[in-house]
């Protein structure tokens, strides 16, 4: 297989998230391009688990390098980490988004001033 | 906690629920089998309104009484040349009498307030439409649920006599029996069912003792 | 045998089970629920006891005009029926019937059956704001809740067999599965089964649905086919809530010559469950939203956490 | 080309087609839900590269749960039917940034790794991803497990108006009363 074809999507989608981040004004807009990055990194990962291990084959590493020596799968566990990271991300940044929602009303991003000094408002 | 206190086994209360259900589903179950088999209506039960022409007189009462209007009643005055008699008597004669259904909530109150027993409740209840016009019924169609009237329940075996039977006792044992009569009660004697009996029965003067049909036989059903 | 042959059986089959299945389920639960309620429930569509009812049911839907509302998003509208039914196709794809018959053997099937399940999430969130009605918002919104909630139950009590068993496959686990674990297990299979109920929206738990409050939840807008297969999609998750629960608990294929009639075993141990969902139904009423939450997170969750410890700890010892 | 090329073509043009929605979309929930169109596509990915176990989890994570949190947000926060017109900033720095560091990266890969063929790895099982995770990874899983644990906690004191956001003056209070509470205990603790 050719693994440039997952590489270039994941390059893609990480531009994509990019720009979805720098363009959204709705918070929420935003986290979702955010979980587009993360899933193309994620990609890549998963990619580099099948390229550089038949790359790698032959070559000798530092054991640092490639920890759990030459058993493959590396890329799907780091993956996995990441996913579990996006979920926490997620949970903890919809609770912000929701909590400010609660108290402003609105999710625009462009309106957020973290210098002022604000008024709290019960929720 | 149940009623008197006690804590009881947790989920106790939805064992004792699924034990209902399953038990329900062992039973027969209550439908009755309606077009297929013909349902078995309580006596007295409100179906459609009959009408006996015969017996009207148009005193209006029903229609005037009638809470949501749905009786409509016309008629005109009749003379009638009665041989022997130094006038003509005038007598009220029946145009239309119609009862909408569509209207009628079913009190029965028009029944009740009839003084000659004009109206009637017949168990007869298939008398759906199409459409609503069709369910104002005229004096023909409620002259002919009459074929569906039952009888009249039999008089309780056991109970006091009616006023027209004491009367009659006391007339017919003279005077002086007439708390004898009074307290007289008809032997339960168990007889063939007597004639079915016609919508309104005169009252025939009967002595107490005489057999009347008993309450456990009641006459033949009419119609259906 | 050709592999495309092999292939074509195995679809075919696949498909016969998801459509005649949910179909007997139905007609069960047509028959049960009234026996159960004093009623004798459909008797005329085909001449025997109304056996024909669903299918005079899926001819009236077909004749039903398909109705979108004026206000909803069309695409999204329409399309969530798909998707409600499509999570459960698959599942029914990987479960194993007998010894050696499953449509498609995986080796982490387990882990696919309760990925895809969650998929059925996104098709009530679909419905439910497509459908530009407060009703049908308000039951999506709360059957986010549930579902999101009730799946942790899920996967835990489905993680416990599976470290019982030392496999994600669902044949494997089933080879493995030996009849004490009916008493190791059955904390898990409760919670499993209790999760599952809530996954597919059954009463007592369908306040996402709840038509004495909601109308009909987010379904309130569909007619037609497209509420068909919302029907279709419930029964199918009947089938497969009793298929998972008699393959991770019940031993699946286990029982008296199971050799030859190992599919039987399993048929019949689908619907034993399959009317243990029937006879819920009918005997309990809704739960109110409060405490359906407090049942998942206070009371289903412990109890599958401490089976996975007292799994752990069997396994460790013996 | 082999059939592993094919899937994985096709599927990358979903994923970045969808993804592209994700980021163009006017409506809201629609965008949500392209995103798991995007990211099913991403699990397909994992399944073609033969890490199986990552997809279903991409599957169970992700579509079954944090886009849905995503689209349950979307609708607490009022989104309406049809588009909204407000959504964006001025296109031309995020065009030029977002373009730029996906156009060069892909740009980098291609350079990189060419058309050349990789042998298609062996179906990873769930068993070699436990070897890995238990053996070679488990204190990062350890630590990823406290980081869970604390956002969990984080979002239900953010979530929880009883027990987050207060007023001033009722947070005032509070951080009186624990600071008694700690002279209290401080006091307690010398006695003892």
């Amino acid at each position: 297989m050719h693994v440039v074809i997952p590489y270039v999507v994941g390059a893609l989608l990480f531009g994509l998230g990019v720009y979805g981040v720098l363009r959204r004004r709705n918070a929420i807009l935003v986290l979702m391009a955010v979980e587009l990055m993360l899933n193309a990194v994620n990609l890549i990962l998963v990619t580099a688990d099948v390229s550089l291990r038949s790359a790698l084959t032959g070559v000798v590493v530092e054991s640092w390098a490639r920890p759990g020596s030459a058993a493959p799968g590396t890329g799907g566990v780091l993956a996995l980490f990441v996913i579990v990271l996006a979920a926490a991300e997620v949970g903890v940044g919809l609770a912000i988004i929701l909590q400010y929602y609660r108290m402003r009303r609105a999710v625009v991003v462009d309106d957020v001033r973290l210098d002022a000094d604000e008024e709290r408002v019960a929720g | 906690m149940s009623e008197n206190g006690e804590r009881m086994m947790p989920g106790k209360g939805l064992l004792d629920g699924l034990a209902v259900t399953l038990k329900t589903l062992t039973r027969r179950a209550g439908t009755q089998q309606y077009p297929d088999v013909q349902p078995d209506l309580p006596p007295r039960s409100r179906g459609v309104i009959a009408l006996s022409e015969e017996n009207c007189t148009v005193c209006m009462l029903c229609a005037r009484e009638c809470p949501d209007w749905c009786i409509y009643i016309d008629s005109h005055k009749e003379e009638v040349v009665v041989p022997g008699a130094a006038r003509a008597r005038q007598r009220n004669v029946l145009d239309r009498f119609d009862i909408d259904f569509s209207l009628c909530m079913y009190c029965g109150i028009c029944i009740e307030v009839c003084p000659f027993d004009a109206l009637h409740w017949t168990p007869e209840f298939e008398y759906a439409e199409t459409d609503v016009l069709d369910l104002l019924h005229d004096k023909n169609r409620l002259g002919e649920w009459m074929r569906t009237v039952p009888p009249p329940p039999a008089h309780d075996v056991l109970g006091e006599p009616s006023k027209e039977e004491a009367t009659a006792a006391r007339k017919a044992a003279g005077p002086g029996a007439a708390t004898a009569a009074k307290t007289a009660r008809p032997a339960a004697v168990r007889t063939t069912p007597g004639t079915p009996a016609a919508p309104a029965p005169p009252p025939t003067p009967v002595t107490p003792p005489e057999p009347r049909p008993s309450a456990e036989e009641p006459g033949p059903e009419a119609g259906r | 045998m050709p592999l495309w042959l092999d292939l074509l059986i195995r679809v075919a089959a696949v498909l016969a089970g998801f459509l005649v299945l949910p179909l007997v389920v139905g007609q069960a639960e047509h028959k049960v629920m009234a026996h159960m309620q004093g009623r004798v429930g459909p008797m005329y569509a085909g001449a025997f006891h109304g056996w024909a009812q669903l299918i005079a049911d899926g001819v009236k839907f077909v004749q039903k005009e398909d109705i979108t509302p004026h206000d909803a998003d069309r695409t999204v509208f329409r399309l969530a029926p798909i998707v409600a039914l499509f999570p459960y196709l698959v599942v029914v794809m990987t479960i194993p019937i007998g010894p050696g018959l499953v449509a498609q053997s995986l080796d982490i099937g387990l882990f696919l059956v309760l990925a895809v399940l969650g998929i059925g999430v996104v098709a009530v969130l679909m419905s439910a704001w497509a459908s530009a009605n407060k009703y049908s918002l308000l039951g999506g919104v709360r059957g986010a809740a549930q579902l999101l909630g009730y799946e942790l139950p899920l996967v835990l009590a489905a993680a416990s067999v599976a470290m019982a068993a030392g496999t994600l496959s669902l044949p494997g686990i089933v080879e493995a599965w030996q009849p004490w674990w009916l008493i190791w297990q059955a904390p898990a299979g409760l919670v499993f089964f209790i999760a599952g109920l809530a996954e597919i929206r059954r009463p007592p738990f369908d306040m996402p649905i709840a038509d004495s409050e909601l109308v009909f939840g987010y379904m309130t807008e569909y007619t037609g086919l497209r509420f068909a297969f919302f029907l279709l999609a419930e029964y199918v998750g009947i089938v497969v809530i009793a298929a998972l629960t008699t393959v991770l608990f019940l031993g699946g294929w286990h029982g008296p010559m199971e050799d030859q009639l190992g599919w039987l075993w399993t048929l019949l141990k689908i619907g034993a469950l399959s009317f243990v969902i029937i006879w819920l139904r009918v005997t309990f009423p809704r739960m109110r939203e409060d405490q359906l939450q407090r049942l998942c997170w206070l009371v289903l969750v412990p109890v599958a956490l401490a089976q996975l410890v007292l799994t752990v700890a069997v396994k460790a010892l013996t | 080309m082999t059939v592993a090329d094919v899937l994985l073509l096709a599927l990358g043009a979903v994923a970045v087609g969808a993804g592209f929605l994700v980021v163009t979309s006017a409506h809201l929930v629609r965008s949500g839900l392209y995103l798991v169109v995007s990211l099913g596509a991403i699990a397909g990915l994992y399944l073609v590269l033969g890490a199986e176990l990552v997809a279903w989890v991409q599957i169970l994570v992700y579509v079954g749960a944090v886009v849905v949190l995503l689209l349950f947000a979307v609708m607490l926060t009022r989104a309406p039917i049809g588009p909204s017109p407000d959504l964006d900033r001025p296109a031309v720095p995020a065009v030029l940034v977002g373009g730029g560091a996906g156009l060069g990266l892909a740009a980098l890969f291609a350079d990189a790794f060419r058309w050349v063929r990789y042998p298609a790895p062996e179906p990873g099982t769930a068993e070699r991803v436990g070897e890995q995770i238990f053996g070679a990874w488990v204190l990062p899983f350890e630590v990823l497990s406290i980081l869970l644990l604390s956002a969990l906690v984080g979002a239900i004191v953010l979530s929880r108006p009883d027990i987050g956001a207060r007023t001033p003056a009722v947070a005032e209070e509070h951080e009186a009363v624990a600071e008694q509470n700690k002279a209290v205990a401080e006091e307690h603790g010398q006695e003892v």
